[in-house]
């Protein structure tokens, strides 16, 4: 764990608003607003992990997906490497996937079920054209599984032949394989049970410091953020309450909802250990 | 629930005028002058001219379109070509067969499938279930006219039970006994239609069995019995009810089938002997009337739909 | 081969599905060959042999104008099979079509959604006679006609399934990997609509059996000269007391084939992901 | 004599025509006004056990296929439906884990909780209705006059939990089974929940099944643990016992598998591979694919369940041949 607060921003995000419309049943009902991000300002530096985290409905979710373009955002800006994403067409933006790459929460729902391992591993590839060809492609494919700590065997197979630790390995493979600058980790390791977590996290670490990336790592759980973080946001409602060092906000936290959370966690009395 | 029901009304005036649109086209999609198509083959020419005249034929089409439906919104859907008389008391003549028809159809529908659909659930996997749910596969796939004509054949002219064929009107002689007339009919046209209720019931029900809070109904301790009722039948309602507009909008499709298998003075029949007339103003009328007509069941049946199911917001 | 195979995976154990498939292959054979297998003339009249009885050199007995009802039915699978076909056709290339892309694009969605709402308005059977009281009898109008009401409901499904599927993970993930419209639509939502497809398919096969046959029952269908089954039914109407086998033949060949179809519909329906087979309305 | 005792417990899972072993020899007794912990991972049997115990597997394609249930004195397996459905939602009730679709939709939960009490209590209407108002307070639902007559959909899903919560305390059950009751909700929330349940089982000395996949949760309420893996139990004590002297390598690895809040460590040490597929057949110890320190014979002998001390039941081949506790625990 590189002391990180000496380094440049990579993504600088700037007061990100992101609101939806919602609940227009009738001719005469106003539109309500639903604001999911309001006013949220953060950077992430290189080769650092940011954590955001909160409880659920807190916006950390949709920060994520405002920042690859999955919602629009309503207002602010995200620099990265000095370019402001947000204001970009989703064409300009799509060169730009390749370096900000997500991972998502759902290791059943986010791989297609028509679709091989070597189908979707080589899809961003050939979109980013980092591959001419297939065997071009296939050597990558080979390599990236290997990284993943999976067998290179089954990229013939497809999705609904793997166990949901596999899958979220097959997924991190997705994006290891465009070689990303920063990643996005959206709950990454929530659906997985306690002993294939703990492999999943060690895996995600391991990339993460290999290779020095950036990762904006969205959780709930506080345990797996002081695991994996460098700094954490702490975010309620739509804002960030607090942010800080990883030591600052796990052994002094400062505002009452950080407080809060922390004391709400069921600790393991472990007299022997 | 009121000012829902005025937002739902105010929500159908542009599905509704679109559709207006199509059928004052269907005139002019058909070959030909449409003052000789509106006045038939027999017409002179002076009539024509008229006619022409009355309807701003000769002026563009949204002229001539709004010249109609301002006739439309005041009752007059023009005149018949077969029976010389205004559309609109065409229709009237055969509304108390079909819609008679209908209710009685309707009846038979939920009184058959219903009961059935939930046997078919409740006892699923068993011979009474595949016999159920198959023998409503089966009924599904039978062509209306053809069950029609082999009750007639059976129920009419074998046993003599019931008329083969005919409606009087419940005001004439014989009353509300007129209505055995409809009987074989009623029935003809249940049968698909319950048949699909049946297999609509029983896939519900299988679908609501699976839910949580039906195990939760099932930890307090319920009779079996309740728990189908009270819990999983009502639940499987919102889907069931939902298809009734569906269903009408079938009922309307075979009962042209049907009144014309029974020979029944109804609106369906109308409409099949209007194509054959070349009677384009009754044709005419009566799509608009049964496209009002399905609309506002397709808002009962939302209202209902909303009814059954408190998620469904209201205000 | 493994489409095959799965496809076949589906009948085990369902014996009344499986029947249906084998009454289906019987009725392609006999729609392919009817030339070769029919005995007679569809078309050929014999006054001295009108209405017949079932029996030797007419299997199924004759017709009132002397013709054989044998060949006449086997004919009429030919009739079945290119109204189901073509119906399947035209519902799923133009309903498909709309469903798929007005869910994809929200503007676009909005203004052929509505159209697609104003058709619905009119009640099936309705729209179909409202449009042959336009067109002429012909088996392409009658096969169009069919195709166009089914056209309504296929893109009404189809648009609640691409929905269903825009809004899948996998389908963010492609966005995240930097695919394009095109490539999402056609790589990665359509192939998962492949299977819900050809459910809805076997169902609108089935249906417009019975929409045929009624469009003929009431005149307004194929050509009367068309040998079909629906045709068959409709002349000789009359004659139900006299010579009830020349309804009962044709009737239930109408009935054993929708019935075919609807069971394989519903054993291809159970197999399909839970997620969608709530938006297939078949039997 | 305890509350409930739980003998050979089996339940079967029917997959074409064989029945395949999902829960094999499950025994444990539960005493009044005690919590007993059942912690796994997905798929270990978990919540088929409690709900063999509870009567809810019939209906699908679960089997209990062996084993004894007593309850309070009486035989559960023996007893006829109707006798059984008596005591279900009466003296033994059930919370589960999704909140949110755990309620009928489509009924106050005012009525769902009153069903509840009239099934059970010769009530009229407005006696019920004036009892389900007081478990909502109960339950610290704020405002439950009107709350009474909301719908599901319209409460959180803390709120929907307590509902449930009132539900099944409806009739004074003397077992509650809890299947993650908060896994589901956030972790304020599910300390609020987990607090309100000790809290009314301090008032009311009810008996707590409490069923879950979080160790932490586990040990904060419970007073005696057991540890399943793939349907067996591998591992059981009192709370305090299990904690500090785990002897089970599948329950140190379950621990050191945690990422904990309180201390920083560098690399979790995970158990590795994966939970074995239900139709894969393992002769010897369930667990040996996975476990660091299995030897020849885990492969093909199975395991027997003993006492290592007073309490603490093991199933491994070498509970003491190996440092115990903290050595697999992972701290940095």
């Amino acid at each position: 764990m590189t002391q990180a607060t000496s380094k440049r921003a990579l993504l600088d995000v700037r007061d990100l608003k992101t609101y939806f419309t919602i609940g227009k049943t009738g001719l005469f009902q106003a539109k309500s607003q639903l604001k999911a991000v309001d006013g949220v300002s953060f950077e992430v530096r290189e080769g650092e992990v940011l954590s955001l985290v909160g409880e659920s409905g807190c916006g950390k979710s949709t920060v994520g997906r405002t920042l690859t373009q999955l919602e629009r955002a309503t207002g602010g800006r995200a620099d990265f490497d000095g370019q402001d994403i947000l204001a970009m067409s989703p064409r300009a933006f799509r060169p730009l996937r390749r370096q900000i790459q997500m991972i998502f929460q759902d290791p059943f729902a986010s791989l297609n079920p028509r679709r091989s391992i070597e189908q979707t591993l080589a899809e961003p590839l050939f979109i980013h054209k980092l591959a001419r060809n297939w065997a071009e492609a296939r050597s990558k494919i080979v390599e990236t599984l290997e990284q993943v700590g999976m067998d290179p065997k089954v990229m013939q197979r497809y999705p609904h032949e793997f166990s949901g630790g596999q899958r979220q390995r097959i997924g991190i493979a997705r994006v290891m394989i465009l070689k990303p600058r920063l990643v996005i980790a959206d709950e990454a390791v929530s659906a997985l049970d306690v002993s294939i977590q703990a492999q999943v996290l060690n895996l995600l670490k391991k990339l993460q410091q290999d290779n020095g990336l950036s990762m904006l790592f969205i959780s709930h759980d506080l345990g797996v953020v002081r695991h994996i973080s460098d700094r954490v946001a702490v975010m309620y409602k739509g804002r960030i309450v607090e942010m800080g060092d990883k030591s600052q906000i796990f052994e002094n936290p400062q505002h009452d909802y950080t407080r809060r959370l922390l004391a709400s966690i069921p600790r393991i009395a472990q007299k022997a250990a | 629930m009121f000012v829902y029901t005025f937002n739902r009304l105010l929500a159908l005036i542009p599905t509704l005028l679109a559709a207006s649109i199509l059928v004052f086209l269907f005139i002019h999609l058909i070959p030909g002058d449409p003052a000789s198509i509106l006045l038939g083959d027999t017409a002179t020419p002076e009539e024509i001219a008229e006619l022409t005249r009355a309807m701003g034929l000769d002026k563009p089409l949204w002229t001539q379109y709004f010249i109609w439906l301002s006739n439309v919104v005041q009752g007059d859907l023009g005149t018949s070509v077969f029976f010389r008389e205004p559309v609109l008391a065409v229709i009237a003549s055969g509304a108390e067969t079909s819609i008679l028809l209908a209710c009685m159809t309707m009846m038979w529908i939920i009184v058959l499938g219903i009961p059935i659909g939930i046997l078919a659930a409740t006892r699923h996997g068993t011979w009474a279930d595949q016999l159920a749910s198959g023998g409503a596969m089966l009924f599904a796939s039978v062509p209306t006219f053809w069950l029609g004509l082999y009750l007639i054949l059976i129920f009419a002219v074998g046993l003599g039970w019931f008329p083969s064929s005919g409606f009087p009107s419940i005001t004439d002689e014989g009353g509300v006994f007129n209505l055995r007339y409809l009987m074989l009919p009623s029935l003809t046209l249940a049968a698909p239609n319950a048949a699909l209720i049946i297999r609509l019931v029983r896939a519900s029900m299988l679908d609501v069995a699976r839910e949580d809070h039906v195990r939760t109904a099932r930890a307090k301790g319920l009779h079996p019995a309740r728990v189908a009722i009270k819990h999983i039948f009502r639940n499987a309602l919102i889907a069931v009810a939902a298809a009734f507009g569906f269903t009408f909008a079938a009922l309307v499709s075979e009962a042209v089938v049907t009144e014309t298998v029974f020979s029944l003075p109804g609106i369906g029949r109308l409409v099949v002997q209007s194509i054959l007339r070349r009677d384009y103003p009754v044709i005419q009328g009566v799509i608009l009337i049964i496209v009002i007509f399905y609309m506002l069941i397709n808002l009962l049946v939302d209202l209902a739909y909303a009814r059954l199911d408190p998620r469904v917001s209201l205000s | 081969m493994s489409a095959i195979t799965s496809f076949l995976a589906i009948f085990r154990g369902r014996r009344l599905a499986t029947f249906g498939l084998i009454w289906l292959l019987i009725v392609v054979v006999a729609a392919v060959a009817a030339p070769l297998l029919a005995p007679f003339d569809p078309l050929d009249f014999d006054p001295m042999v009108r209405l017949s009885e079932p029996g030797w050199p007419y299997i199924f007995g004759t017709d009132h104008f002397g013709r054989d009802s044998l060949s006449r039915a086997l004919f009429g699978a030919r009739m079945a099979v290119l109204i189901g076909l073509g119906s399947v056709l035209v519902a799923l290339s133009t309903g498909g079509l709309i469903g798929m892309l007005s869910a994809y694009s929200t503007r676009l969605g909005h203004v052929l959604m509505r159209l697609v709402d104003v058709l619905m308005a009119f009640p099936a059977l309705l729209l179909a006679l409202v449009l042959m009281a336009l067109l002429e009898r012909s088996v392409l109008n009658t096969i169009i006609v069919i195709g166009v009401v089914y056209a309504t409901t296929t893109a009404r499904i189809l648009f609640g399934l691409t929905l269903k599927l825009k809004n899948e993970v996998f389908v963010d993930a492609a966005t995240c990997s930097g695919a394009g419209h095109a490539s999402i639509l056609f790589r990665h939502i359509l192939p998962n609509l492949i299977s819900p497809l050809l459910v809805q398919a076997s169902f609108i096969f089935a249906f417009s059996q019975l929409q045929a046959a009624a469009l003929d029952f009431l005149g307004l269908g194929l050509p009367p000269e068309v040998p079909s089954w629906g045709n068959m039914l409709s002349e000789e109407r009359i004659y139900i007391t006299r010579a009830p086998w020349l309804l009962i033949f044709p009737g239930a060949l109408i009935i054993l084939s929708v019935f075919s179809m609807n069971l394989i519909g519903d054993a291809m329906r159970d197999s399909l992901d839970p997620r969608f087979k709530d938006d297939i309305a078949g039997v | 004599m305890a509350l409930l005792e739980v003998r050979d417990l089996e339940v079967g899972v029917a997959i074409g025509g064989k029945v395949l072993p999902v829960v094999q020899g499950i025994s444990f007794d539960v005493e009044e006004n005690q919590t007993l912990g059942i912690v796994g991972e997905s798929g270990c049997g978990k919540s088929l056990t409690s709900l063999a115990i509870m009567g809810l597997l019939e209906g699908s394609m679960l089997r209990l296929t062996g084993g004894s249930i007593s309850f309070n004195g009486q035989d559960l397996l023996a007893l006829s439906p109707r006798a059984r459905r008596a005591i279900m939602g009466d003296q033994m009730a059930m919370i589960f884990q999704e909140p949110m679709t755990s309620l009928n939709p489509v009924y106050r939960i005012g009525d769902q909780i009153i069903e509840s009490l009239r099934q059970h209590r010769s009530m009229s209407q407005r006696q019920a209705r004036a009892r389900a108002i007081e478990l909502l307070d109960l339950v610290r639902i704020p405002d439950p006059e009107r709350r009474v007559d909301s719908y599901p959909h319209q409460l959180s899903g803390g709120q929907r939990q307590r509902v449930m919560i009132a539900m099944a305390l409806a009739c004074g059950p003397k077992l509650l089974i809890a299947d993650e009751p908060t896994t589901a909700l956030d972790v304020t929330v599910q300390k609020e929940v987990l607090d309100l349940m000790l809290d009314l089982q301090k008032r009311t000395g009810t008996a707590i099944i409490l069923i879950s996949h979080d160790l932490g949760v586990i040990s904060e309420t419970c007073d005696k643990v057991v540890v399943m893996y793939r349907g067996k139990i591998v591992e059981s004590a009192k709370t305090a016992t299990l904690f500090s002297n785990m002897s089970h390598p599948y329950t140190q690895g379950l621990l050191a598998s945690i990422p904990v809040v309180d201390h920083d460590v560098e690399w979790l040490n995970a158990i590795p591979g994966r939970v074995p597929l239900i139709d894969e057949v393992l002769p010897g110890c369930a667990f040996h694919p996975r476990c660091s320190f299995a030897q020849a014979s885990c492969a093909t002998s199975p395991p027997s369940a003993d006492y290592v001390s007073d309490d603490h039941l093991v199933r491994c081949h070498f509970p003491n041949d190996r440092p115990s506790g903290g050595e697999a625990g992972g701290d940095a």
